[in-house]
């Protein structure tokens, strides 16, 4: 306990001392986010110096071994190291990173020496973007059902076939592919998981607008593309224990989705939109509807926390698909009622549109698990009805 | 049988399915889109709209029109919503044709109803000055001087204004500094001095004007419907206007629901087509349920303004409350249903959910008229 | 046309006549009203007198032959008597009639000539009250999987089985039974409509008390109860066909539901219990609730009558399933928007409670086929998903 | 750890659904409903209860209770929902207890405490006048007269007021004719001439009470919480109450879940489980989800009792608001998914959606509740 709160003040002194004050203020702008990989840069010299010095330290993912390039800290330290970040309102070094979030933890998890060796140091140094090759055209909600094919050629693979919805394969340099490697036997029984770098030859990428106009996801089309055997993680064929292990990870992160800081709460902005009668708001139907979410929201933030205290305390827990299910539908009522608030003004459809992000939040409880698979998980996995 | 078409609207309706699948649809909208449009509708559509008689389908026979019925043009205002056709045809030959009918002098009839059944002229209605639609909030003013007036102010959100060569606009009348009288609508001229319209592309790729008046000068004729009436008469036409978006977003629920009808046949999941999901399959009864109320409702609002009574503007805000939901759950449910695909600008079924969401906010949305049905059933 | 006319008037004349004043007034109380059978009895004088004159004029069942009792008016003349009854208000001289409304329009229909002659006239008369029997403890959603079996003995069947949910089996005659005559081949396949006397030997009757305190419903238990063979509805084994039928016609009873004559609005109603501020509700939340609750019905009212109509023109419509669904749902909302209007008022468990019919409209979706069947079948015959 | 159970309360928690799993439930419920028990509540379980210290568990250790907090009581309360146990618990100890303990003075806690938590002393709260919840509404008049008060009026709906010993009762002081002050609180014993008890038996087979107080005579020292100090204690235990409730509602949306997830396990119809549909499953996922959301908010809610700031009434309100929602939703989707056995009275499941629409309307239903969210976070 005295460690514990030894380690407290040593690390608030690291952080007064390498968190510059520009990297304690909220992110307007996602151009100010630094995600890593090949074609990146820094936004400025205070992220630079801050994202080198919380590498150095190996904080960037805490609880990995040192050897890997890890923080080497308990789960406790980890714990305590958050508070302090939060405490600063530090920012993230590295933003949405499907290596330290994803394919890290099933590395080190299920992966060989060798594949930790050599991707891990990598993911922490921000030096490779990874991104995932999951679904597929004539798969999507029936995940195992995919058809890209790796056909075994001795010491390497052979891949052929289509990824879809893709999140930002465009600026990724390696992904982590669900492949056919057994083309008889059972749909769930011939899958593996493999790693390549996107600028092998054969691989294609192309942006897939949205509705909403913007490209976060692509396609990925693999046309005789060469892996190497050694970028097998775990046993061959046995690729769909991973895949289960990361889709759990994906729901939990994407439930999350309500969770991000604003300036405003919705209440704010009707109240400056719409204006005040005797101290309420003057549409009193949308004032009940937003106060209705307002509970909700509330109640889904407690559940996260609550969940995820449950979780450490008793290592229980099957609850990602109801926080996604809930936390994506949260989203999209708090989209529509943004949409009522604003009225003609939401209506534009200039760059900086309120359409915009409504549109795009449809899109929530479709991609990483549609809403009605994550009912189906619940349905099957907690309430065991079948 | 007021809860039928008759032959005449029946024949109209055919019709207009029968033109509109053909001729216009997804493909003709992104096309305009991508192109930039700036008119914001085909004018190779538009003129065979002309040919087929639409802009005069409520102008009376007496005006060179045709003299149908509300219910035969809510035929295809609900077909425009099922093929997203674009088109002057509810700025100018429902709402213009109807202002002028409804509370024009015979002087203003005679100019204007002729040339707007030939789909030569073109009319807008200015009447929200504020983000949500409020019409009884006026602050644009015409000072009266004399017989004359000068008019200034802002109008937001004018449908189709950067295209048509007059504006119904709706003002308070002030004389010095002192306002005498209610609200008044004027006719003015595009042309005018003073006006300033500003295109603004929605998120439904059609266009809606931001106009300013700038000491625009009106002379006593330019007044619609008598001086202080404007609200009685806005009233009128908003009811019109609220029925016909109200058959527009019916032709959208309808035309949303046999897509992503079809798509649930089509799509196969873990070996078989996703309608066999009775998950999905309750869903889309409840949907089909809710779209069959729509039909009876609007039906009965559109009967209701060819037969204008106490009832009338009940029933079209009842109508316009009651699709607004049902086109928010049909488009909403057409994306998720569809997937991944419906996500996406490649796919159609997006340009449904984009135009339901303005044609829910036009002139008031579904709380809007909720509220409206309450205050005009007494709580 | 000159003749419809002229029915009209002498319709008009003859009601003016025959229709007594105080059987042209709401129904106040339920025990108001005849609904025939060996153990009813008239309320008034009034009543006899007008049951008495309808049934002389075979004005109970208007379209259905003058041989048998009816009316053998066209289907415009019945309109046209709609209408007449209608303006003056009058009550229906039976209500309720199981016999009128589902299994007479059946053995008009399907039945011999003998059923006819044999029950028909009676069920216009007023003497004999009719019950059905379908739904069995382990088939209620799912009524072809009945077990109710009936034994061949040559000229008779022996029954023997147990019905529930049979409406006002307590209070009827005879009952239009669902019972398996062949065991071993499909489902579907086995089932024949008979009926018998409900005072046959071996016919117990028990009420089932529901949540709302009251007993619309019964079980009825069939122990070796003797039916005889000409009391066969259609073809043997053919039962199902007759079954469908029926169905459609009780579901198009139950979608009308929410349609019962009432002194209040929903508004009014709140209005005069909460009253008003600034001319509105002073509950928002409520006020939004009842318009919603009140567009929505008038659209369900408009349906019912547009359906009707098209029905009429073309021949066409498979809606009575929506109807009913729709409708049921409606009740259900109604009674639970009343009981918020009424808040602790409505709590008492007296008599008149206004819990009671909030109690009893929970059970709307459930008899006469849940909305849950209902929602099966428009997908699966309207839809034609599947 | 504010969102997990300490030991003490899972103590408490584990102890009360042992005790009231085996001891309460619906058949001891169905008993005093046909016995027409005028209590309301068994009083061999009442004793047992004491027994176990339940009326002693918010009371200080200094009064002679065991001083847990609020979230080990809404253990007790949350069981009590799910096994429809009936006590004087929630009047008495739960409410009572707070008013004393928040507003009392040594004396009043002196006098009282120690005999509610021994069980032998029955307080209730006397607030509402009106059907619907209005705390604010207070027409009842204690009228001064030196250092006396003489109180008249009548009160709605008070829970267990007719087995109570003291009501906690809120009225205005009038002086003469004019009004001073505003609310204020007192300490009335039942047993007071002028005072009329009558019981008005439930949906739920409970019992609530209309009292009428005729010119009852009180002394200055039967006001709690000091004069004109009325709305804000009251606030305050009102906060206190509806949490409860809040605990109470969600123990009664897991039990009935639970029975009707079992029942789907069951009941075969077409060969299968009914709960192999998907749409039953579909909404039973939902349903789930929506019951772990109101564990999540009542815990907080509870916490927040303990530990009271700015936060607890917003907390408070949207806890009733959520739990009101989701056990609406809970109980009638039992009956619904329990078909046609879910409508008789033979079956237990219609007990659940009896109570819980008397425990979502005690008090504030979830539009009330919602609305006061709004106005506390001021919108």
């Amino acid at each position: 306990m005295q460690d514990l709160n030894d380690f407290r003040l040593e690390t608030r002194d690291w952080l007064e001392n390498y968190c510059p004050q520009s990297m304690r203020t909220p992110v307007v702008d996602e151009i100010e986010k630094y995600c890593g990989g090949r074609r990146s840069s820094y936004f400025s010299e205070d992220q630079r110096a801050w994202v080198e010095s919380m590498i150095s330290k190996g904080w960037i993912a805490p609880t990995w071994p040192r050897e890997y390039g890890g923080g080497g800290l308990t789960k406790e330290q980890e714990q305590v190291l958050k508070e302090e970040l939060s405490a600063i309102k530090a920012r993230s070094p590295i933003f949405s990173s499907m290596g330290l979030s994803m394919i890290g933890p099933a590395i080190l998890e299920f992966g060989s020496e060798e594949l930790k060796r050599q991707h891990l140091p990598k993911m922490i140094r921000g030096e490779i973007r990874w991104c995932q090759g999951y679904s597929e055209p004539n798969s999507g909600s029936d995940l195992a059902g995919l058809q890209t094919r790796a056909e075994d050629f001795g010491d390497h693979f052979v891949l052929n076939g289509q990824k879809v919805w893709t999140s930002s394969a465009d600026k990724s340099d390696w992904m982590f592919c669900l492949v056919r490697t057994d083309f008889d036997s059972g749909k769930h029984s011939g899958i593996s998981l493999v790693l390549f770098d996107m600028e092998s030859a054969g691989v294609t990428v192309r942006p897939i607008k949205l509705i909403s106009g913007a490209s976060p996801f692509c396609e990925t089309y693999l046309d005789n593309v060469k892996v190497e055997k050694n970028q097998l993680v775990g046993e061959i064929n046995k690729g769909w224990t991973i895949a289960k292990y990361l889709l759990t990870h994906e729901r939990q992160n994407i439930g999350d989705i309500g969770n991000v800081t604003r300036s405003h709460t919705l209440s704010e902005e009707a109240v400056e939109s719409i204006g005040l009668h005797e101290g309420r708001l003057s549409d009193s139907g949308l004032r009940t509807e937003i106060a209705e979410w307002q509970i909700d929201y509330e109640c889904h933030q407690l559940t996260m926390e609550r969940v995820n205290l449950e979780i450490e305390s008793f290592g229980v827990g099957n609850t990602s698909a109801m926080l996604k299910y809930y936390g994506t539908e949260l989203n999209k009522r708090r989209h529509e009622l943004e949409m009522s608030i604003h009225g003609g003004a939401a209506l534009g459809w200039g760059e900086d549109s309120i359409a915009r992000p409504w549109l795009r939040s449809k899109g929530n409880s479709i991609e990483g698990g549609t809403s009605e698979i994550q009912l189906n998980i619940i349905s099957k996995r907690i309430l065991a009805l079948g | 049988m007021e809860l039928l078409l008759n032959q005449e609207e029946s024949m109209v309706k055919d019709s207009a399915k029968e033109f509109l699948s053909t001729h216009a649809g997804p493909s003709l909208h992104r096309k305009l889109r991508d192109n930039n449009c700036s008119r914001g509708y085909s004018d190779a559509l538009w003129s065979q709209m002309v040919d087929l008689g639409w802009p005069a389908v409520l102008v009376p026979e007496d005006y060179g029109g045709l003299g149908f019925s509300h219910v035969a043009m809510g035929q295809i205002s609900e077909q425009a919503g099922s093929y997203l056709a674009s088109s002057p045809l509810f700025a100018s030959s429902v709402l213009g044709v109807s202002a002028i009918e409804l509370s024009g002098t015979q002087q203003q009839k005679e100019e204007l109803l002729p040339s707007i059944a030939a789909g030569e002229l073109f009319l807008a209605l200015a009447v929200d000055e504020t983000p949500r639609h409020n019409p009884e909030f006026v602050d644009c003013k015409a000072k009266k001087s004399g017989s004359e007036y000068s008019l200034s102010g802002e109008k937001l959100y004018v449908v189709d204004g950067h295209i048509s060569d007059k504006l119904i606009v709706s003002a308070k009348i002030s004389n010095n500094q002192e306002d005498i009288g209610s609200t008044t609508l004027f006719i003015v001229p595009t042309a005018s001095k003073g006006i300033e319209i500003t295109r603004v592309p929605m998120v439904d790729s059609r266009n809606s004007s931001t106009i300013i008046f700038e000491n625009v000068h009106l002379s006593e004729r330019q007044i619609l419907g008598g001086v202080g009436n404007g609200s009685n008469v806005l009233s009128a036409i908003l009811d019109i206007a609220n029925t016909h978006l109200a058959a527009e977003l019916l032709g959208i629920s309808i035309e949303s629901f046999r897509r992503t009808l079809r798509y649930l046949k089509e799509r196969k999941q873990f070996g078989v087509n996703i309608g066999s999901f009775q998950a999905l399959q309750h869903r889309a009864a409840t949907l089909w349920s809710e779209i069959e109320l729509c039909k009876s409702i609007v039906l009965k609002a559109l009967r209701s303004l060819d037969n204008p009574n106490l009832s009338t503007p009940r029933l079209a805000s009842s109508a316009k409350a009651k699709t607004c939901k049902v086109a928010a759950l049909a488009t909403n449910e057409a994306v998720q249903m569809h997937g991944g695909i419906g996500m996406t600008d490649e796919f159609d079924i997006g340009f449904f959910l984009k135009r339901a969401r303005v044609a829910q906010l036009l002139f008031g949305d579904q709380r809007y008229h909720t509220n409206r049905v309450s205050e005009l059933s007494g709580f």
